[in-house]
This record gives structure tokens, C-alpha cells and sequence, in this order.
């Protein structure tokens, strides 16, 4: 697996520039797309699920705003210029920052969030080989990266001078730092099995293999497990309760208006979508093509859905469904109170993750030398 | 409960934190002084008063007539109720014994959809306190449809003017007994669907189970009435102790609270009384739709409302509790005194009893169970 | 550890059913949303066939609607409205005068005119008490689009507040002038010159205009009663009580020198001064205004004096 | 029958009036309220302040319930405007709010109350407007009351 940033090198290569230069140009490419790659998801997220929200609830969602003359179908999906008006609105609005805040931290917040998530993008990959940067240590750096945004969070918090705030902070900081621990233990259990911290490699051994979800009993539980803690650590209902908006108005949020607040919803989706990825890269396979693990004796001619491009079609495919379900799940559970939440994570989660380590080295260990 | 660890020893002040009177799950303007260790709170002073709309003084200057549009306006969500309840004083006060029975049927019936579409307000409302929201849009897309039928008969969808002391605006239209048992065909099941999307939701259940429990002596009192007194296992109800207009004439039940999910009196139950109550109101309905009997409605509405000196205190069953009119008349076609006891204004004050202790989420569910409206308990 | 694993398993069965319940919604969307494209789609306003008319009447209530020409002028709708809504002005003709007002549909011989005839729908509060009284029935709410008597817009929307009332009475000022009653047009026309004063002046009342004016400018008193109040404390306070109010500095005759003067004592009053120290703050800011002539000077400290 | 037991104990402080309902003294009303609450009235349903506007007097009416035995019970109180009542807000906590309203709008003292302040008027709010004596101020916080609607009708 080669990284998309080499590929730009060599292919800058031919303007006889500096490598240090080329290595800088070459950057800012993958950069602007990985903008561009969360901007278009939110925009088009945003959009799905007041539709999803919509049609659960038996409403019709947004559906007079259209896009060049072009509303989208009449009866349930229109209104598909809603989310870039709601962006134009966004950007226009007055910018207030209270009185009292700290307001260079104020300002600061959003774009450590902002940093964080668009750092984690580096190491996701799309498909084979559409990855920015491939690193060896993969999966430790998305852990890592992605825990990057609790101290925008905090800062928010703080920052704003608000009770509310600082409630919604207190609550992020203490969620995301404990649902780190099932998130790291349930993708350490795939490093043991694939012994590999490579995403690439974990890809490459499930296509040896099989899919990690149904590879053994245990990792059908971890990939729930490691799914459920990525809604908690993306805030998503039922545990949003940062900014559980029936309790805290809006939690760490509160104080933010216009562009600032937009960024905190760009980051928002481009977590959901950043998880989703790394849960269908993990468990589900990542670019590999659904059709190949049915074996129905596809003819070889039609291995081509497994290459590149179209691995592309079946990650965004199986990230978006993920996607999807945390809508879903948004839409139909109330939410958990802190204590519970704790409860959920510390007494559940974590036994559970760690008997799961226990037992699938056990199966590895016997499978590995019976069954093979 | 959460104990409040001894403060010399960890040396942590409290904070006081404003919860309203612009909050999302106030139920209005409502502001909560809230006295809180962290999550924990330890003492809630709820503040009112900022929907006052003078209710009492404007009475002191309105004839009886035309008190009746006001006294819808104290609770809006149950305006039928407020409307029955007063004309029911108004009749005690001018000693109207017996009314047409057409008029008794056409109140009840109203009065229980009113009960309906009210309970389905709380419900919702409930989940969306707990942070549910598809809950709510159903149940108000249902409620929807209640007020669909009471535009029909009164020709408007939230504020009625419809029950008159003595009778009845007008009489109710012909399709309308068709429709109504159109309605309640279709409405039974959805019951079912919010049991199953929110009822016996685990999270639901942990949220509102244990939570603010409200013992019977306590509820007792602080006046506490309704479905949150019967949610602490009070078998108590006006339409059933003392039977007002026709309702000895129905068979129906007396919900209370069983503890299903936890201890008897916590939210959960004060939720679960709206739901079967709910039910036992399309029962009443049921029984009383089909024998409507033939009448004039308007034969016993009085010329003039001059009632003698004296005062009277009459209650009533709204969907919140119970509602109690003082009226005093001097003997002209004003009172002198109305006073109102609204029984949101009774089951608010024992917030700080019942969630003292628990969590700010938790105090949001206590506030939600009680089911609450802000333009009854300011008046 | 038998309820722990019990709590999970009832858990994962909630979830799941509550699942399964919002995809059934997502699924049959078609048959299950609610949702009315309001100005696109209209819902058919419940029709009524009771009241007055069975044919003519709803009871829908949007708008108030009179048939001016059934108007008797009784008065009965404008008593029976609870917030006066209704404003009606009647002319009766003189005795002896052979002025007919004409009769209504219901055969009715009209005994007075109705020069005045507005409802107010900004103040309305859409209870249906006035279209009960009325002994002619020409009073009454009107509903949407499938009114058959009176097709008029779905949601009654104005953009100003003036579209709000409305004006019923046809009488023209030449059966007023017809009638005898020249003093009532005199008298209507002082009154909406009043009116659209109160217009321009936009809810600010200039202080020559009113007692309340006083406090057009609340701020320079404010800030000034500090550096008042100091020397006014050391100098030693009149013990007697003195009945010094607003309505005491009445006898100040120019008017803007009057409206200094009140604002003065609203300031005073703000800063909790009382008696021979409220006048003093008054005269220094009649002073510092300088509007301050002996007369007026010598009367307040002579109520400092206790004489009134 | 609780009512009697009431009637039997205070039967020569009591004036028994037509609706039922009786007629107490102030000075007397502690030992009362104590008494009715210790014979089964447990639900005190309202506290009805009212004036009489004849001689600065205003009344109280208190509305018992008795849950077991579904029993009624007013009582009325009727003193001068500067005496100060008996609270029985340590024994039905529902008259907390309520004494509280009655301090707000009629202006009626409480005596052992355990937070008197106004309730649903705002704190600084000067006199009590259901009094028949209340006449509107001309100012409130220092904005005039808008009486003259002349330019606006």
C-alpha cells in the first residue's frame, strides 16, 4: 500500500523542484481535499438526517429550498439547497462573543476540534491506497488523534464563561476520556488477531481470512462494542449528554454563534464519518467487496469490484450505513444520565472488552494450532 | 438518591445555577434557583410569576359571561377543562341543579378528548425531557388530530370559549360522532407504539424509575393532585370520589402507580398513570359516544348571570389535577373574588421535596413528570 | 449477576423493538407523514352547517365580520366584548326629523344611524361572545376559503398593524350632516388629528405634552443627584414633615420650565431624596438649566416652610 | 364524622355560617389549624384571601379535605389588615405558596411563615393589588403607566 502523498511527490517530480519543496506543495493538495472531503460531508449529512429525522418522526423535513431551480423530488426528498443556505447563514452571522469570556480561548476552541478531526483524516484510508499518509502505526495514531478534540471541548467550556458550558465540558471530558478505554481495547483485540498496526495489513489479513466481525464470536461482540463507544465519543445521542439540549441548553456550545459554531458541526460530522470508516475498515472489511465473502462462485472477471476504485464505493457504502445507524439511533433512544453513563462504560464495557481479549487469545491460540 | 459528601472535607462550595426563565425544558417561563455540589443538587427554589397575567383582578372588573374566555387562557393545553370547571362553579353559585343531558354528554365527551390530547402533550413532552425525540412528534401528530375535532364543533383549535355557564355555545355538528369514533379507532393502537418506542425503552426506564419519588404522604401534603398523586398509588380522582355531571353514569377505572419498573411514586409511574388514563378516557368515550341524546343545548343557559350574595368553592378534574374555584358574589353581575387554585401551581411546590438530592438531569425528569403549565400556575 | 445479565438482555430487547418501530416509520414514510405543505397544499377547513343559517354560517373563527347594513346600533356586541374590541359610535335623529335610517333584512325599522363601526382584530381574542347577543345576527366570524358568503383569505394576514381594524360603518358625512349631528363630524375629526399625532410621535411622549414625560431623559438626573446629594446632606434637614409632590410644582406656569422641573423631581426621587433636600436638587437643576427666576425660586423654598 | 369533632371542641368559638362553613377567630386559629389537622383533614385544598373592603378588614378562607372520609370543611377568618395570621405552613406544606400568594396580593401577614416574600409579582413591586383600595401607580420602576389611551384609540 503506497500513501497518496508519495504518489504527488513523484508525480511533482517532474518540475525539477527541490524535494523539500515538493514535499510542502505536495501537502497542501491532500489538504485541500480532506477540507473539501468534510465540507461535502457535512453539507450532504446534515441534510440526510434532518431527512432521516424527518421521516421517523412522520415529518417531511426541509423541502422548499432548492438548488439551481432545482428543489429535488416533490413529495419527500426536496429541499436539497437547505444545508448550503443554512451554511450561507452560518458564515453571515454576527459573531458574538459574551463579555466576560476569555476570548482569544474562545476563538482558539473551535480550531483545535477542527485540528483534530482533520488530523485524523491523514491515516484514514478511502480505499487501497487513497490514504494521505500511510503509517505504520495506524490505528494507534486515529486513537490518538481523535482524543485531540476533548481539549477544544474543555476550552469551549471554560472559555465561554458560561454554568452551562462548563457542565457540558466537565461532562465531554469525563465521556471521552473513559470511552477511550473500550475504543483502544476493542481495536487492540484486532491488532492481536491480525498482528498488525497497519490498517492496510489488518485489510489485507481479512481479505486473507475473513472479515473481522464474523472472524469469531468475540470480535462480533468487540465490533458492537467498539461501535457503540464511537457514539459516545462522537457525542451522539443516547449520549449526548455534553450537550444534552433538554438539560444544558446546548452544552459546551452555548456561547457560539455563526462561524465558529458551523465549525464545530463540520468537525461534528467528520467524526461520524471518521469512526464509521475506521469501524468499516476494522471490522467490515474496509475495500473489500461484500460479494467476495459470500463465495457464491462469482466469476473472476468480476474481482474487479475488490480494486481500487471501486474499493473506494464499498468503504464510503459500508461507513455511510454506519452513518446512518447513528441517526438512527439518535432518533429513537432517550437519553442516558452521567452516572449511567459511567455505569455503561466502566462496568459493562470494559469487563466485557476485557474478557473478550482473554478469550480470543484463547481461540487464537487453539484455532492457530488445532484447527489450521 | 446521591449523598452529598461532607464539604469540610473536601472544601467544594456550591453553585447557584439559573435555570430558566428561557430554558428548553422549563415547560415555559418558568426559573429555577438551582443550589447545586457539581451535578448534585441540593436545593431547588422554583420562581414564578413571569406569565401573570392578572387573571384574578381581571375578574373583579368582568361579568361571569365573560370570564369564561379568561379562565380558558389559565391553562391552555386543557382549555375544555378550565371552561367546564368554571362553568360548573357558575352553575353551583346560581344553584342550576340539573343541566340537559345532551349538554352533560356533549361535556363529558369533550372534556375527556381534552384529557386526551393533554396527557398527549405530557407524554411527549416527557420524552423529550429525557431526550427522546420522535416520541414527541407522534404524539403531537396525534393530538393534532383532537383538535381537528374540536375545531369542527367549537371553531377553533386551542382556546374554546365553547362550555358556557348553563350549556353549550352550540350544538355540535352532525358528522361529528362518526368522526370522533373514526379517531378513536385509529388511536388506540399508537398507544401501543409509544409503549414500545418510549415506555419500556431501557434507557427510558433507568432514567425515570427510582427517580423522584414522591411518597403518598407527602404528596397529600403539599396538595398534590392529579396524575401525580396517583402516580404515588392514591387511588384518588373526582370523577370518581364525587361524581360531578354525568360521569357515575360511566364504568371506567382508576389508574395508580404500581411501582412497575421501581418504587411506587417515582416519574416513571406519574408517566405511566397519563398513559392509562389515557385509555380509560377513550373507554368513557366510547361508552358515552353512541347515546348522546337529542336536546336543545341551549335551554337552560341563564339570561342574565346576577347570582345572589354568597360564595361557593366547586373543584374539578382537569387533566393536571384538581382545579378549585372560590367565587365570591356580592350580588352583582361581577364577583368580588375569584380565586383560582390552579393544581400545576400545588404540584410545583413540591419540586424541591422530591428532587433535592438528585441529579440536574434528574430534576429535569421530576419537573417533566409532574407535567406542568406555566399560564395555570401564574394566572 | 443474574439481574446484570438480565438488565442487558432486557436492554438489547428495548433497543431493538424501539428500532424496529422508527424503520417501520423511515420505511412507510408514504402512508405515515402528517406533514401538510402549508401554501402549496391546504387543509380543508372543517365545514359547519349550524347556527343562524345552515347554509350561510361557520363557525370557524378567523375574523370578525359585520353586515352593516342589519346593524341596528344596539350596542349589544360592544358590551358583551370582554378586551373592547368593538367601538361604535350611534347618532339618533333629532325628534320630529323625517331622517329614515332605512330597515334591515330582518324587517327591522333601524331607529339611529351608525356613523362608527371598528373592530379591532390586533385586539380580538377570538371568543364568539359578541356574535351571540346581537338581536339582527349581522355580527358574526367568518372562516376561510369554502365560506360560501364571504370569500376572503385563508389566514387573514396583514402587514401592518392598521390592516387590523377595520372599519364597518358606510354612514357618509353627508348623512351625518343629513341628520343634524355636525358637532359629532367636528368631534370625530379632533380626534383622529389626536390619533395621528400619537402616530408620529411613535410611542416617545415629548415632555411638554404630559405629566409622564418627565422622564424623556432619565439620565442626567441620575448622574447628577450624586454630586447633588453631598452638600445637601451636610446642610441640616428640616425636621418638619413637608407635603412637597409632583403636583406641588403645578404652579410653575411656563411649560418647559415646568417639564425641568419635573424631571428634576423624578430624579430626585430616584435618588431617595426627600423634602427640603429635594427641593434644593430641584432648584439646582432649574438653575443649571437656567430657567430658574426668583418667583419660582422663593415659592419652593417656601415649601420647604410647610406651606403648601 | 370529623367535621363534629371540630364543631364539639370549638363549639363556643365558632360562628357557624350558612353554606356550611364557619367562622373563627384569628387569635384562636393556632390551636385550630393543629386541631383539624390531627382529626383527619390532611388536604388542605385552598387559602382564598379576600377583602371586605368595609372597616381595612379582609378574610381568609381555608378549604379542608379529608381523604379517608371525604369530608369537607371551610373555614373563614375575617380581621383587621395589620393583624398577623397563625401560618399553618409547617402543617400543610401546600399553604407555603399559598400564604405566600395571599401576602402578595391582599397583603396579609403570616406569622412563623418560612419564606414570606412576594410570589408571583416581582420583588419590588409596591402595594397589593386584589386589596379594592389598590389604585394603579403612576409609575413603575420609574416608566410611566400608560393611562391616557386617547392617542393610541
Amino acid at each position: 500500500m503506497t500513501s497518496a502523498l508519495d504518489y504527488l511527490i513523484e508525480l511533482l517530480a517532474f518540475t525539477g523542484l527541490d524535494h523539500s519543496i515538493l514535499v510542502v506543495l505536495a501537502i497542501h493538495i491532500p489538504a485541500l481535499a480532506i477540507f473539501l472531503v468534510m465540507v461535502v460531508n457535512a453539507t450532504i449529512a446534515v441534510y440526510v438526517e434532518r431527512k432521516v429525522a424527518a421521516f421517523m418522526q412522520d415529518r417531511l423535513g426541509p423541502m422548499e429550498v432548492g438548488l439551481f431551480g432545482f428543489k429535488g423530488g416533490r413529495r419527500f426528498w426536496g429541499g436539497i439547497g437547505q444545508t448550503i443556505a443554512d451554511a450561507i447563514k452560518l458564515l453571515t452571522k454576527e459573531d458574538i462573543v459574551p463579555d466576560n469570556a476569555d476570548k482569544k480561548l474562545m476563538l482558539l476552541a473551535p480550531f483545535i476540534i477542527f485540528i483534530g478531526a482533520f488530523l485524523t483524516f491523514i491515516a484514514v484510508p478511502f480505499s487501497e491506497n487513497l490514504v494521505v499518509s500511510d503509517f505504520n502505526v495506524g490505528i494507534f495514531y486515529i486513537i490518538a488523534m481523535s482524543s485531540v478534540g476533548v481539549i477544544g471541548i474543555i476550552l469551549a467550556g471554560w472559555s465561554s464563561n458560561n454554568k452551562w458550558s462548563l457542565y457540558g465540558a466537565m461532562r465531554a471530558a469525563a465521556q471521552i476520556v473513559s470511552y477511550e478505554i473500550p475504543i483502544g481495547l476493542t481495536l487492540l483485540l484486532v491488532v492481536i488477531v491480525a498482528g498488525s498496526l497497519n490498517l492496510g495489513d489488518i485489510v489485507q489479513w481479512q481479505a486473507d481470512n475473513r472479515w473481522f466481525i464474523i472472524h469469531s464470536p468475540f470480535t462480533f461482540v468487540a465490533f458492537f462494542i467498539y461501535f457503540i463507544s464511537v457514539v459516545a465519543e462522537t457525542n451522539r445521542t443516547p449520549f449526548d449528554i455534553p450537550e444534552a439540549e433538554s438539560e444544558l441548553v446546548a452544552g459546551w456550545m452555548t456561547e457560539y454563534s455563526g462561524f465558529k459554531w458551523a465549525i464545530f458541526f463540520l468537525s461534528e460530522y467528520a467524526n461520524m464519518l471518521i469512526v464509521s470508516i475506521v469501524a468499516s475498515v476494522v471490522f467490515l472489511g474496509g475495500w473489500l467487496s461484500p460479494l467476495a465473502i459470500l463465495n457464491i462462485g462469482i466469476p473472476e472477471s468480476w474481482m474487479i469490484l475488490d480494486g481500487p476504485i471501486l474499493g473506494f464505493f464499498w468503504v464510503m457504502l459500508k461507513a455511510l450505513f454506519l452513518v446512518f445507524v447513528m441517526m438512527w439511533f439518535r432518533w429513537t433512544f432517550p437519553r442516558l444520565r452521567v452516572d449511567q453513563l459511567m455505569y455503561l462504560c466502566w462496568k459493562v464495557f470494559i469487563p466485557f472488552c476485557l474478557a473478550n481479549l482473554f478469550f480470543v487469545s484463547i481461540w487464537e491460540l487453539i484455532s492457530g494450532t488445532i484447527f489450521r | 438518591m446521591y449523598k452529598i459528601l461532607d464539604k469540610s472535607i473536601i472544601g467544594a462550595d456550591e453553585m447557584v445555577l439559573n435555570m430558566g426563565p428561557q430554558h428548553p425544558s422549563t415547560h415555559g417561563v418558568l426559573r429555577l434557583k438551582i443550589v447545586t455540589d457539581g451535578e448534585v443538587v441540593s436545593h431547588i427554589e422554583p420562581i414564578i410569576g413571569y406569565l401573570h397575567r392578572c387573571f384574578e383582578k381581571h375578574c373583579e372588573n368582568l361579568s361571569y359571561e365573560q370570564i369564561a374566555p379568561f379562565a380558558d387562557r389559565c391553562d391552555y393545553l386543557a382549555a375544555m377543562h378550565m371552561g367546564h370547571a368554571y362553568a360548573i362553579s357558575v352553575e353551583k353559585l346560581l344553584g342550576i341543579e340539573e343541566l340537559p343531558s345532551r349538554v352533560e354528554y356533549i361535556r363529558v365527551i369533550l372534556a375527556e378528548f381534552q384529557r386526551i390530547s393533554s396527557h398527549l402533550i405530557a407524554i411527549g413532552v416527557f420524552g423529550l425531557d429525557v431526550g427522546a425525540i420522535t416520541p414527541f412528534t407522534w404524539t403531537l401528530r396525534d393530538r393534532e388530530r383532537i383538535i381537528d375535532l374540536f375545531e369542527q364543533v367549537t371553531g377553533a383549535r386551542l382556546l374554546y370559549n365553547y362550555i358556557w355557564p348553563g350549556g353549550l355555545a352550540h350544538d355540535l355538528p352532525p358528522t361529528f360522532v362518526n368522526k370522533a369514533l373514526e379517531f378513536l379507532d385509529y388511536f388506540e393502537p399508537q398507544i401501543e407504539e409509544y409503549n414500545n418506542l418510549l415506555t419500556t425503552n431501557k434507557i427510558f426506564i433507568e432514567r425515570s424509575a427510582d427517580v423522584g419519588v414522591m411518597p403518598k404522604d407527602v404528596a397529600i401534603n403539599y396538595g398534590v393532585t392529579g396524575p401525580s398523586l396517583r402516580g404515588s398509588g392514591m387511588p384518588f380522582d373526582l370523577r370518581k370520589d364525587e361524581p360531578y355531571s354525568i360521569y357515575s353514569k360511566f364504568d371506567f377505572d382508576v389508574p395508580i402507580g404500581e411501582g412497575l419498573m421501581g418504587t411506587v411514586g417515582d416519574s416513571w409511574d406519574r408517566y405511566y398513570v397519563k398513559v392509562l388514563e389515557m385509555k380509560e378516557s377513550i373507554k368513557i368515550l366510547r361508552q358515552a359516544l353512541p347515546q348522546i341524546p337529542d336536546g336543545d343545548v341551549q335551554s337552560a343557559l341563564p339570561k342574565k348571570i346576577r347570582p345572589k350574595k354568597g360564595e361557593i368553592y366547586s373543584r374539578y378534574e382537569t387533566a393536571r389535577g384538581d382545579v378549585g374555584f372560590y367565587i365570591r358574589s356580592g350580588g352583582k353581575n361581577t364577583p368580588t373574588r375569584l380565586k383560582m387554585r390552579s393544581p400545576a401551581y400545588c404540584n410545583l411546590s413540591v419540586l424541591n421535596e422530591i428532587s433535592a438530592g438528585w441529579m440536574i438531569s434528574d430534576v429535569i425528569t421530576v419537573l417533566g413528570s409532574l407535567d406542568i403549565v406555566l399560564g395555570e400556575i401564574d394566572r | 449477576m443474574s439481574e446484570y445479565i438480565n438488565n442487558i438482555i432486557y436492554g438489547v430487547k428495548s433497543f431493538i423493538t424501539g428500532m424496529n418501530l422508527t424503520l417501520k416509520h423511515f420505511r412507510n414514510k408514504k402512508d405515515l407523514v402528517a406533514t401538510l405543505q402549508y401554501p402549496n397544499e391546504k387543509w380543508p377547513l372543517p365545514e359547519r352547517n349550524i347556527g343562524f343559517d345552515p347554509s350561510e354560517y361557520n363557525v370557524i373563527r378567523s375574523r370578525l365580520h359585520v353586515d352593516i347594513d342589519d346593524c341596528i346600533g344596539c350596542l349589544q356586541c360592544e358590551r358583551a366584548c370582554p378586551v373592547d374590541c368593538i367601538k361604535i359610535d350611534t347618532i339618533k335623529p333629532p325628534k320630529g326629523s323625517d331622517f329614515d335610517c332605512g330597515k334591515t333584512s330582518h324587517d327591522t325599522q333601524k331607529k339611529m344611524i351608525v356613523p362608527r363601526f371598528t373592530i379591532d382584530m390586533s385586539e380580538c381574542m377570538y371568543c364568539d361572545l359578541c356574535v351571540h347577543p346581537c338581536p339582527e345576527e349581522c355580527i358574526y366570524m367568518v372562516g376561510g376559503p369554502n365560506e360560501p358568503k364571504h370569500e376572503i383569505d385563508y389566514e387573514f394576514s396583514q402587514y401592518e398593524r392598521h390592516g387590523l381594524v377595520f372599519e364597518f360603518a358606510t354612514a357618509t358625512d353627508q348623512d351625518i350632516i343629513d341628520i343634524g349631528a355636525e358637532d359629532y363630524l367636528k368631534e370625530r375629526k379632533a380626534k383622529e388629528e389626536k390619533r395621528i399625532k400619537g402616530e408620529n410621535l411613535k410611542g416617545v411622549v415629548h415632555q411638554e405634552d404630559s405629566v409622564s414625560s418627565a422622564l424623556s431623559d432619565p439620565i442626567t438626573p441620575v448622574a447628577a443627584a450624586p454630586v447633588a446629594a453631598a452638600p445637601v446632606a451636610a446642610a441640616p434637614v428640616a425636621a418638619v414633615p413637608i407635603d412637597f409632590n409632583i403636583k406641588s410644582i403645578d404652579f410653575i406656569e411656563d411649560k418647559t420650565v415646568r417639564g425641568t422641573a419635573k424631571k428634576a423631581f423624578m430624579g430626585a426621587k430616584r435618588a431617595k431624596l426627600e423634602g427640603a433636600a429635594m427641593i434644593d436638587f430641584i432648584i439646582a437643576e432649574l438653575d443649571k438649566a437656567s430657567k430658574l427666576d426668583d418667583d419660582i425660586k422663593n415659592t419652593l423654598e417656601g415649601f420647604k416652610g410647610g406651606k403648601n | 364524622m370529623s367535621k363534629e369533632l371540630f364543631v364539639k371542641k370549638y363549639s363556643d368559638k365558632v360562628e357557624a355560617l350558612d353554606n356550611g362553613s364557619f367562622l373563627v377567630s384569628y387569635e384562636d386559629w393556632k390551636d385550630m389549624s393543629k386541631h383539624i389537622n390531627k382529626i383527619g383533614f390532611d388536604y388542605l385544598m385552598c387559602i382564598t384571601s379576600y377583602d371586605l373592603a368595609v372597616d381595612e378588614k379582609l378574610g381568609l378562607a381555608y378549604n379542608f379535605y379529608s381523604t379517608d372520609k371525604k369530608e369537607y370543611l371551610e373555614i373563614r377568618i375575617e380581621f383587621h389588615n395589620s393583624d398577623k395570621i397563625f401560618s399553618v405552613a409547617n402543617i400543610w406544606r401546600t399553604a407555603n405558596w399559598h400564604e405566600r400568594e395571599a401576602y402578595d396580593m391582599m397583603g396579609i401577614l403570616f406569622d412563623g411563615h418560612p419564606d414570606m416574600k412576594r410570589i408571583l409579582l416581582p420583588e419590588d413591586w409596591e402595594g397589593h393589588p386584589l386589596r379594592k383600595d389598590w389604585k394603579e401607580p403612576d409609575f413603575y420602576n420609574g416608566m410611566p403607566v400608560p393611562k391616557d389611551k386617547s392617542y393610541w384609540e
